[in-house]
């Protein structure tokens, strides 16, 4: 199993006559990912990679069955293709590109949480179910199928990870780039309860980062889980990041610490790791 | 995209929240002529893109053209936490009976935007939010829906401004709350709202950040005269440098290079140096699929920065392609040279094809590899880190 | 019994410290309307007729049990004083001025229906509970209690109706006036249907005119009621009313027409009348 | 509140959906001087506040400005459906290759608005809706909805726009769309929307219809030139007279003059003097409490009107309060004399008060009540009307 993304995901592509769009479709396709079509309003009738392209995604989804979509466009076209996503019916969306508009990643999240939508991004490099699903932009080559899901903000780190589990033969079942964008379709805790679901899911790895929001949040649910909880912090080491003026620490308080981050994660039940060796030597003293 | 006091209080105009009559100065002079202009006494006010001013006494109060000049002298010779006083606001100095805090920011937490109000405004209110948390008060707002009078009215109510300027109170806070949706702002601050012995609200100061990644759609700023800008403070001439190449980049105290892929593992690798003992000499982030001109730029900021004894590199290509990225290793070793070690990883997305076309080119050339140790999949992360802080090691011993 | 105000509602009035509201007010509480206090921003802890008046809704319900409101205040003001109210927790709102801006009537009917409240105007008279309570401007001369219902979109038409009811003796459990504004706060059937939950209300006189929108939606639920509905509709000799351009013919279709809207509200089963001494005529043959 | 062509076409403008570049004229001269400015083939077209201008043959085509000019000249004479021709409007002739149809509307009954969309535009769009209602394209959005682009392409698809230019037709439809919010519009119609030979959409006629009641929120249409005005097309001079005070009066064909209290009132009794027999010579609003002035100038309406043999008057005091009522009743008697019969009945709100001042002025001044019937609440409504259509009658008669 894995979660949010399978081999019968029928996945469409927004925005697949662009270069990045066709550049990763093939390389999607190649990974064997379920692509079914794609979108891009005035180029319907169109193909790329020998699939057909549509006007609208209510086109799209009626056409080829799609129930799931990731977006390759320019920043400021991503919220009208999310929300029209949404409202067609995609029950799970990836958004790859970066500096999406906060206020319009508020209104997608809005509409998402309505409809009952999963979406991960801006800014993610997507979402791997090893031997089943590309989505994105990540590369193959540190991906194989097996027992431990990922979940991060960082691509790159995604990599490493996946790359450490991968070489120590726990492999992954999911590994999901929650994004790198200061408001984002999904939160940790939502993601982690996705794994908590998936019985193939062993252990998790979380990985956060210095001024996100969104790890305080995992801690809501990491008590109440069956599944183990591994997280590292990137930047424990990096001076303190901006703070939004006095409103925003009354808000977000002490939000953002990468050492306070760990630190409360791992008084809620998470197991700390430090550097990407820790989590394979971890999971061994778990027994996964 | 932080704004200037003086550009804060153009927008709260546009959005009819009352300000003091003001003058902009940028030399003693225009100053003195601003204050024989404005008359009376004055506050002579320090535009810098950092908090804290009042207390790195960028604010002075002078009674007359004089006296005015006089302290902008001292003004214009500041560094408020290094940022340069280029330009004071003046002024006429208000008659204070009360001070209250209004502000409107993001609460990504909860996917809300957030209106925040005190009774007790000023510099202080973050330690009233910390030890009188009851003294604040909060109300979220979804950012599709409006704020009402009555919102408006109930907030202004709780924070204690009197009954009979309730009426004046709530347009502001509901014309603060639009401001805040219309340009996509990420904070909008009146601290001090002021209540004048004359019983008229009026905003004192005025911060306001936008967000960056929305300024596109807010061409109207430019018309008026607001640029564009980075947040930086102070910056060094490589920091500098790096700006202007379109780097984030970032001088640390350390001695090793650091040259990865992605921020997320720029931040990260940071920590793991640390972890084995090494101080990085910087943060730098590629951006997603960075050019081969990018990476050798980015290599120039490193091999020229004389504080960097050894380059640590590490790729793992996702839409960064390792192909684009040898070659941009390779145009730099070719155009430039390397002055330093470098130890490298690079691995994912065409990972082979980068490998591959090292090895060409150091067919061609070895001289130009001989400072370089470049590593596939098969060495992992931490070794490499480890290989980077043992060579900045020898160096610092070598010296 | 009545609908929708009883001697038991209590009543706020927003606008109370302005002419019409002041007025108003006095009247309505000489008639014995339950007042239990008013609204107006930045005049709160004034009196009016001996009733405290609060700055925002939410003080006065919190201080009075407000659970119906009256809005007396200039057409402007009249979006953000309902929605107030709406969303305070009121659950009958009369909205008296006219002239209130078409878009503003649309978002206060959005809010009422999702907070489960009945809105009367704008533009009304008002409504009566004869003997129980007088909300609006509705001089109390023509009401008497008894057990027929009238709903009008006019105060005049309301006041003639009431009057031939109680001089033929059947008298009025409640006199609902609609409003005269293009858009309305609640349409026939809403009120209709209201009626004939009400075991005292014996039969219904429904008064509408030329040009409105809301007489054929009767027509949706007069066959299903039991309580019968006499229906008026003014306008049948006047030239027909102008027609919002292409799109308002394409939209509204016949809609509008007097002569047509009362032989359709006949053909659902409502009895037509013609003039008011039609209505004692009819209820009569009909046993009420 | 109805805009002229061009007034729409400037806020068209303004919402950047595409207009011809067009010119306006008052006078053959101004006409002659546009078209040599815009040269080649124009369309002249007649500035009216109705439709069927075409069908009316306000709209002309003509080659040069010479022969402009002469097709103006015959324009300016010209009456459509009662409004003179004031101004054209000239614009280049397109070369239509075909022609759609977009309007956003409001669906009263269902509380939204609708944008409404067919490939047939043109004149007889009600036609199409009438016989082939499958050509027509609706959509209903809420008045606080967005409409997207995505909704627009939909739309712009189902009417066969073709597939390159349904990103043109898009922010076309979106613009109209908020144009229609921004505004407080009842009605914003671009028929035709014209694709040209030459693939360009163009909307060649703007019907734009504003919301009186919040033209006070949009004081940007006064500096656009666009004036508050009513909707009346030709207006009798008496109707003239009663809008220029205020008062809500349409000259009707009968003889006998509606007096009546409130807008509902005024639409039955003319109902009702039907089925009795007679003919009203007129409709009439008083508005909500109208003063003891305004009452007066009520009066004078009818009395100077020539055609009115008989006055109905009916009140019953809600809002208006029937001293007030009365106290203009008296005040138009004693400062211009009834000239002819009036039958009246007075009731509700201070009625008796009513009744009680017309006693006492009865009794000071007998003369100035001798063609006054007055009755109170004894009397219904019926009894009055029956009396009116009698005394029209014997009026007629006596003639």
């Amino acid at each position: 199993m894995a979660i949010l993304v399978t081999k019968d995901s029928k996945v469409m592509v927004q925005g697949i006559t662009g270069g990045a769009g066709k550049f990763h479709t093939e390389r999607m396709i190649e990974y064997g990912t379920n692509i079914v079509g794609g979108v891009t309003p005035g180029k319907g009738n169109q193909t790329v990679c020998d699939r057909s392209v549509f006007d609208t995604v209510v086109e799209c989804i009626e056409n080829t069955g799609a129930d799931v979509s990731a977006i390759f466009l320019p920043a400021r076209f991503v919220k009208e293709a999310a929300i029209e996503a949404i409202r067609a019916g995609i029950k799970f969306l990836v958004i790859i590109p970066e500096h999406i508009p906060i206020h319009d990643m508020l209104q997608v999240r809005y509409e998402a949480v309505e409809h009952g939508t999963t979406v991960i991004g801006g800014n993610t490099a997507g979402i791997i179910s090893p031997g089943q699903a590309n989505l994105g932009i990540m590369p193959d080559i540190a991906f194989k199928a097996g027992r431990v899901g990922t979940v991060s903000r960082s691509g790159s780190i995604t990599y490493y990870i996946a790359d450490t589990l991968t070489r120590s033969g726990y492999g992954e079942t999911t590994c999901v780039g929650l994004g790198g964008d200061p408001v984002l379709g999904s939160t940790f805790d939502e993601i982690l309860l996705k794994f908590e679901d998936d019985p193939e899911t062993k252990a998790i790895v979380m990985t956060g980062e210095i001024g996100g929001i969104y790890e305080e949040k995992a801690c809501e649910v990491i008590p109440d889980m069956k599944t183990p909880v591994l997280a590292m912090i990137g930047g424990i080491f990096a001076p303190p990041g901006k703070r939004m003026g006095h409103a925003g620490a009354i808000v977000e308080g002490i939000m953002g610490t990468a050492k306070e981050k760990l630190e409360m994660l791992a008084d809620h039940g998470a197991h700390a790791c430090k550097t990407f060796n820790d989590i394979p030597a971890t999971l061994k003293k778990l027994g996964v | 995209m932080r704004l200037y006091e003086f550009e804060g209080k153009q927008l709260f105009k546009k959005f009819k929240i009352p300000v003091p009559d003001s003058r902009l100065a940028s030399t003693p002079d225009e100053v003195f002529a601003a204050v024989t202009d404005l008359g009376g006494s004055v506050a002579v006010k320090s535009q810098v893109l950092t908090g804290g001013r009042g207390k790195a006494g960028g604010i002075k109060l002078a009674d007359g053209a004089n006296e005015a000049r006089t302290v902008a002298e001292e003004l214009f010779k500041l560094k408020i936490k290094g940022f340069p006083v280029e330009r004071v606001l003046i002024e006429p100095k208000l008659d204070i009976k009360q001070e209250y805090y209004i502000g409107v920011t993001l609460d990504r937490a909860n996917y809300t935007l957030v209106v925040i109000a005190s009774g007790e405004g000023g510099v202080d209110i973050e330690e009233t939010a910390a030890k009188h948390p009851e003294k604040i008060i909060k109300k979220q707002l979804r950012v599709d829906q409006d704020m009402f009078s009555f919102d408006a009215i109930e907030i202004a109510k709780k924070i204690g401004i009197p009954g009979d300027l309730l009426k004046n109170a709530a347009p502001i806070i509901v014309n603060l709350y639009n401001m805040f949706r219309k340009y996509d702002a990420k904070l909008v601050e009146i601290n001090p709202l002021v209540l004048t012995s004359d019983n008229q609200l009026i905003a004192a100061d005025a911060r306001v950040s936008l967000d960056d990644d929305a300024v596109f759609r807010h061409s109207d700023l430019k018309e008026m005269g607001i640029e564009m800008r980075h947040e930086e403070g102070e910056m060094t001439p490589r920091e500098q440098q790096a700006t202007e190449w379109g780097i984030p980049y970032l001088d640390l105290d350390g001695n090793i290079g650091m040259f990865p892929g992605g921020a997320g593992f720029g931040i990260m690798g940071n920590d793991f140096i640390h972890y084995y003992g090494g101080k990085p000499a910087n943060f730098m982030d590629s951006g997603g699929g960075p050019s081969p001109e990018r990476i050798a730029k980015m290599l120039v900021l490193l091999d020229e920065n004389p504080k960097v004894e050894v380059i640590f590199g590490a790729r793992f290509g996702g839409i960064s392609r390792c192909d684009d990225f040898a070659k941009g290793v390779i145009m730099f070793l070719k155009d430039h040279g390397l002055s330093k070690p470098m130890v490298m990883r690079m691995t994912g997305n065409m990972w082979q094809e980068g490998v591959r076309m090292f090895t060409e080119a150091k067919e061609e050339n070895p001289e130009l590899f001989k400072l370089v140790e470049a590593h596939g999949i098969e060495t992992p992360i931490e070794e490499i880190s480890k290989r980077a802080v043992e060579l900045a090691q020898q160096a610092k011993g070598g010296k």
